[in-house]
């Protein structure tokens, strides 16, 4: 699982809707291993307003084609600037980086909780859990129903649920607020959350509540990436731990939150 | 044949000019799956104290036109933590290992250092006098000359291998802290630390950093660094190293020809973790072009 | 309604925060072309010298990473000649019109304001003691207390009108600097002036300026523009003008939550002749959104 | 002739040989008068390495299509930039700058002298001069034989002569060293040159000798393009002048060479 520098080429871009767009991303070389909730960081070479990299979760990987695929939403110059990328272009990555979540016992009910684009890492991770459990439930919170993007996607690999603030698709609310979390978390072996900091706080604080083990996606500013620059700390019980190495992912019970 | 030793003064040569620069390399070990370490000059390790410091709150970092803004403050586990568990892994390289001393007392500069004096596999240090990002000690000790020589020659006593010092840019004239580094005892100074700097999140209303300023690297800092180091270079007799802002060869063959005798490469490695390999053989193709068999002929070669 | 008055004391109230930074902007008038002048709070024109200087050899102009060096060198035909041929072509602009006056001597400085004195249609002037780009004085009043006061406190005894102070970041300590203006009778202090820099070419081995160091501005000295304004802000009790980087309303904004009560482009107007429009526009957009209703909530509004 | 800034689309990207493209610009509105030997400024906004404005001599207008053309040798980040551009890109550019080349007696002999990428201005200068003169010479250098690009559109306009420094096109030698100079350059009224400075001097002590009047397009480090920075300077008889507002074109009479 060593770390590489390659340059990629843009197999194709979907774009998803407004905000959202999907690359995939093919290696000229047989792709390392990659496992779920691990990351890539990008070199945004044409935007006179980018300097560092940007940190892109995995959101799906297709070793059959060596390809990597990103779920990126348009933010700022770095994310505006991929999405100008075109099928050919070659792109400089760094990856895999960071930890992954960890795996379920057998057959072990899971809760996959997604935040705008905080989805992005769970559909790799839906991939990944298929052969350990079947009961794979899928939440998507967004603010407005036109956010809530690729629900068959995830259809396909777990079940899904959805809550929107507006109402306009699934349950009215917070994710917090879905009836999934009132009735059936107190069977849900894990929790795997990533999404908007305050969404994953209160995750884990219902999780807290209800005792069951929940692992956090984190975000954070980058300098590197993989561990040397110190810049993309969190505080945990063990004092200031890096987001980029020792995460992304936490496990709640680590988190000073 | 092109010859790229270099020679740092008592005792520390470089088998090549390439350093890397402090606090953003790690501990060199990070960096062992893009590139071959034994290919670099020498690496220097992460900014140690005497005590384990948690460093600064986050948000630590902000992005700038053509760099960064840290706010690291120091994170790290302390001296002997890094004898004990770090310096069994340095000692396998042929690269030369620098160790960068901070602290906030002459005393914590000594202690350390004390550390640091017995290790075969430690072949110099760099003395930290310029971190902006520590409330106590740190630039405080780089921006004065009576502090910059108490500081220097207090380690000096106890320290017989390569002393570097480490100045900071965030003075009037820096070549009056260089010439005190000097006259204490240091055997080569390198500049520049990072500059202080500020941003601020508009649609928050509140500074990008937690500790508001920080210490600004990269290319928008390469005219100021190499300014200060052809100063450095043109007023004392030990040797310079240059950094800030290289970011290719072009860049390290700027400085050396302003006078420095090796590079370090900080903010460099963040976007690209193989480019030191690429600087230390862009060196070379250099002074083949240019007719060069030796460093001599390009440290600086500037001409007027 | 967003009112975008702002008041820099001793009578300079400008419509708008906007002015535009010397040597970058002419006399004003080539931007008739690309601009409504009347639109900006104001413009510095030009600086201006006791007597006429030619400047400095050419190259005077190197490009850097998000910025560039300048090695210009107070070029301008002197103060007589502005008096008789430029302020004529000023007088029709209801913006107001800010001199900057520079100076190898005190003297040089006090005989320079003294033909300025008398102008209505000039309605400040800057004092330059922080160009890097000459010889004698310039940069040298503006590193030491001691010298910064004898020249503003020389000036204030013969100008009655607003007197700016620009200052200098080439310097430890510029919140001291900003004191001693402001204790010789500065009515507001502008900065920052540009950092000293240096480039080479590495093919030709020779510097890129002629004067081998010159003055770096544009968006990579922002982050260290911004650090100073907060610093001086927080420390003297006269307006402080911000600049240093500004390409953009945001920019622009950030200088004011950190104290700046207006700013001056300077840089950015060679790469868009139109932005000091562009920001003031901007600057009303920001206010609206944060539901400010005057300069005063903006001005020093950063939330710690 | 205000000076405007406007976003151009690119209509035609004509690549010349390796090194040299031709970008043919179209105004929305209709194109302002442009005169020869002026130039427009461009914003490269897709290169990093790029921060100021990069200066190209307009090559050729053409007032009914409301196009520009500039003609550019890749050199560095802003001209291999902007070799990258497509069409219906859009180009910030200012335009027109400058000063422009002063019109002959009616039917004098004038030579137009260009070397390298110096001939680029000499296209619109020779269709400018037609309607004034049809004794229009036109002298292109080059080191190499594979430099010398454009000749057939150069000899619509003027008779062409060249030389090169290989001796693979036209006379071998310096533009100097070309029979023209030594047999009829006494007959010449007026002598246009753009060029390496080098070059331009070289001509301009053959114009002195045989007291020829002549000017040439200078080159120099701009700031702003417009006459604001001061950084474009070259010495004159009467002090430093910019090469940006002042000129580019002078008479080699007002200058200290
Ligand atoms: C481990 C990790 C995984 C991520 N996965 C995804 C993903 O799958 N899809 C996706 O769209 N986004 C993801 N992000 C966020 C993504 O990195 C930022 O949206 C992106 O860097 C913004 O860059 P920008 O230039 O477009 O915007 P900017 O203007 O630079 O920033 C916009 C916002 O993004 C955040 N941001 C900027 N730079 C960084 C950085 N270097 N590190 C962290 N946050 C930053 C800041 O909070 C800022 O407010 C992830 C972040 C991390 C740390
Ligand atoms: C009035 C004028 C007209 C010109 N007309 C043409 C033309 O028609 N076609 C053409 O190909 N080139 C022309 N040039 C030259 C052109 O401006 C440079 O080649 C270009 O700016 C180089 O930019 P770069 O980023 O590719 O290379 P850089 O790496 O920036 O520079 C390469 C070389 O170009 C020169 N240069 C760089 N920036 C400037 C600048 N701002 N002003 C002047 N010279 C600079 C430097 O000497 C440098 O060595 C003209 C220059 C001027 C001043
Ligand atoms: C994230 C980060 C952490 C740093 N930590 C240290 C440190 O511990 N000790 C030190 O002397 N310098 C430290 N520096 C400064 C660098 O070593 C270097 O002086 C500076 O970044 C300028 O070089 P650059 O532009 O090549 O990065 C740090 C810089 C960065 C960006
Ligand atoms: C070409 C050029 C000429 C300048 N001339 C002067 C001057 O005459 N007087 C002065 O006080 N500052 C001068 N400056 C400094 C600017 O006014 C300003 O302080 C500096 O450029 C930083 O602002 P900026 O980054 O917005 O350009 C000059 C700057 C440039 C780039
Ligand atoms: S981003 Fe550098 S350590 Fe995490
Ligand atoms: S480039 Fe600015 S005056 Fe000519």
């Amino acid at each position: 699982m060593n770390k590489t520098v390659q340059r990629l080429v843009v197999e194709k871009k979907e774009i998803v809707n407004k905000d959202n767009f999907i690359l995939s991303l093919k290696s000229p070389v047989p792709l390392v291993e990659v496992q779920a909730g691990q990351f890539l960081s990008i070199n945004v070479e044409k935007s006179k307003d980018v300097f560092l990299r940007r940190p892109f979760s995995i959101h799906d990987v297709n070793y059959g084609n060596n390809t990597l695929d990103v779920l990126i939403k348009s933010v700022g110059p770095g994310s505006a600037a991929l999405k100008e990328v075109e099928v050919g272009d070659l792109v400089d990555t760094i990856f895999p980086l960071g930890n992954s979540f960890t795996m379920p016992n057998k057959g072990e009910k899971v809760l996959l909780v997604g935040g705008g684009v905080g989805i992005a890492p769970m559909l790799y991770l839906a991939k990944v859990l298929q052969p350990i459990t079947s009961d794979i439930n899928i939440l998507l919170g967004s603010r407005k129903g036109e956010d809530q993007i690729l629900l068959d996607r995830y259809a396909e690999v777990g079940n899904v649920l959805t809550t929107t603030e507006d109402g306009m698709v699934g349950e009215k609310g917070y994710v917090t607020d879905h009836s999934f979390m009132k009735e059936r978390l107190q069977d849900v072996g894990r929790i795997y959350c990533c999404g908007p900091e305050p969404m994953m706080k209160s995750i884990a604080k219902l999780a807290e509540e209800k005792q069951v083990y929940c692992e956090v996606s984190l975000e954070n500013m980058m300098g590197c990436g993989f561990g040397v620059c110190l810049c993309c700390v969190t505080d945990t019980h063990e004092g200031h731990k890096c987001v980029c190495s020792d995460g992304p992912i936490f496990n709640i019970a680590d988190l000073k939150w | 044949m092109v010859d790229l030793n270099v020679d740092l003064g008592n005792g520390l040569v470089l088998d090549n000019p390439v350093l890397t620069a402090s606090g953003t390399f790690g501990y060199g070990t990070e960096f062992d799956d893009f590139i071959d370490l034994n290919r670099l000059g020498g690496f220097v390790v992460k900014g140690t104290t005497l005590h384990h410091r948690e460093g600064n709150a986050y948000p630590r970092m902000a992005e700038t036109p053509s760099g960064m803004l840290n706010a690291v403050g120091l994170q790290n586990k302390g001296v002997k933590y890094f004898v004990d568990q770090i310096y069994p892994t340095l000692t396998k390289y042929q690269s030369k290992v620098i160790v960068n001393v901070s602290g906030s007392t002459i005393e914590d500069y000594v202690s350390c250092t004390e550390y640091l004096e017995g290790l075969d596999g430690i072949d110099a240090i760099e003395l930290n006098i310029s971190c902006p990002n520590v409330k106590e000690g740190g630039m405080a000790f780089g921006t004065s000359c009576a502090s910059a020589e108490k500081v220097v020659a207090a380690v000096r006593k106890v320290y017989s291998k390569h002393l570097m010092v480490k100045l900071s840019p965030n003075v009037t004239d820096i070549t009056e802290i260089a010439r005190s580094a000097e006259a204490s005892g240091a055997d080569s100074v390198s500049l520049i630390n990072t500059i202080l700097g500020m941003a601020i999140d508009t649609n928050r209303r509140r500074p990008l950093l937690s500790t508001v300023t920080g210490g600004l690297s990269g290319p928008a800092v390469k005219p100021v660094a190499l300014r200060m180091v052809w100063q450095v270079a043109n007023s004392v007799n030990i040797p310079v190293v240059g950094l800030g802002g290289i970011m290719n060869a072009q860049d390290a063959v700027e400085f050396m020809l302003a006078g420095a005798t090796a590079v370090q490469l900080g903010t460099a490695n963040f976007i690209d973790p193989q480019v030191t390999v690429k600087v230390v053989e862009g060196i070379e193709v250099y002074m083949k072009e240019h007719e060069m068999s030796s460093t001599k002929d390009l440290i600086g070669g500037l001409i007027l």
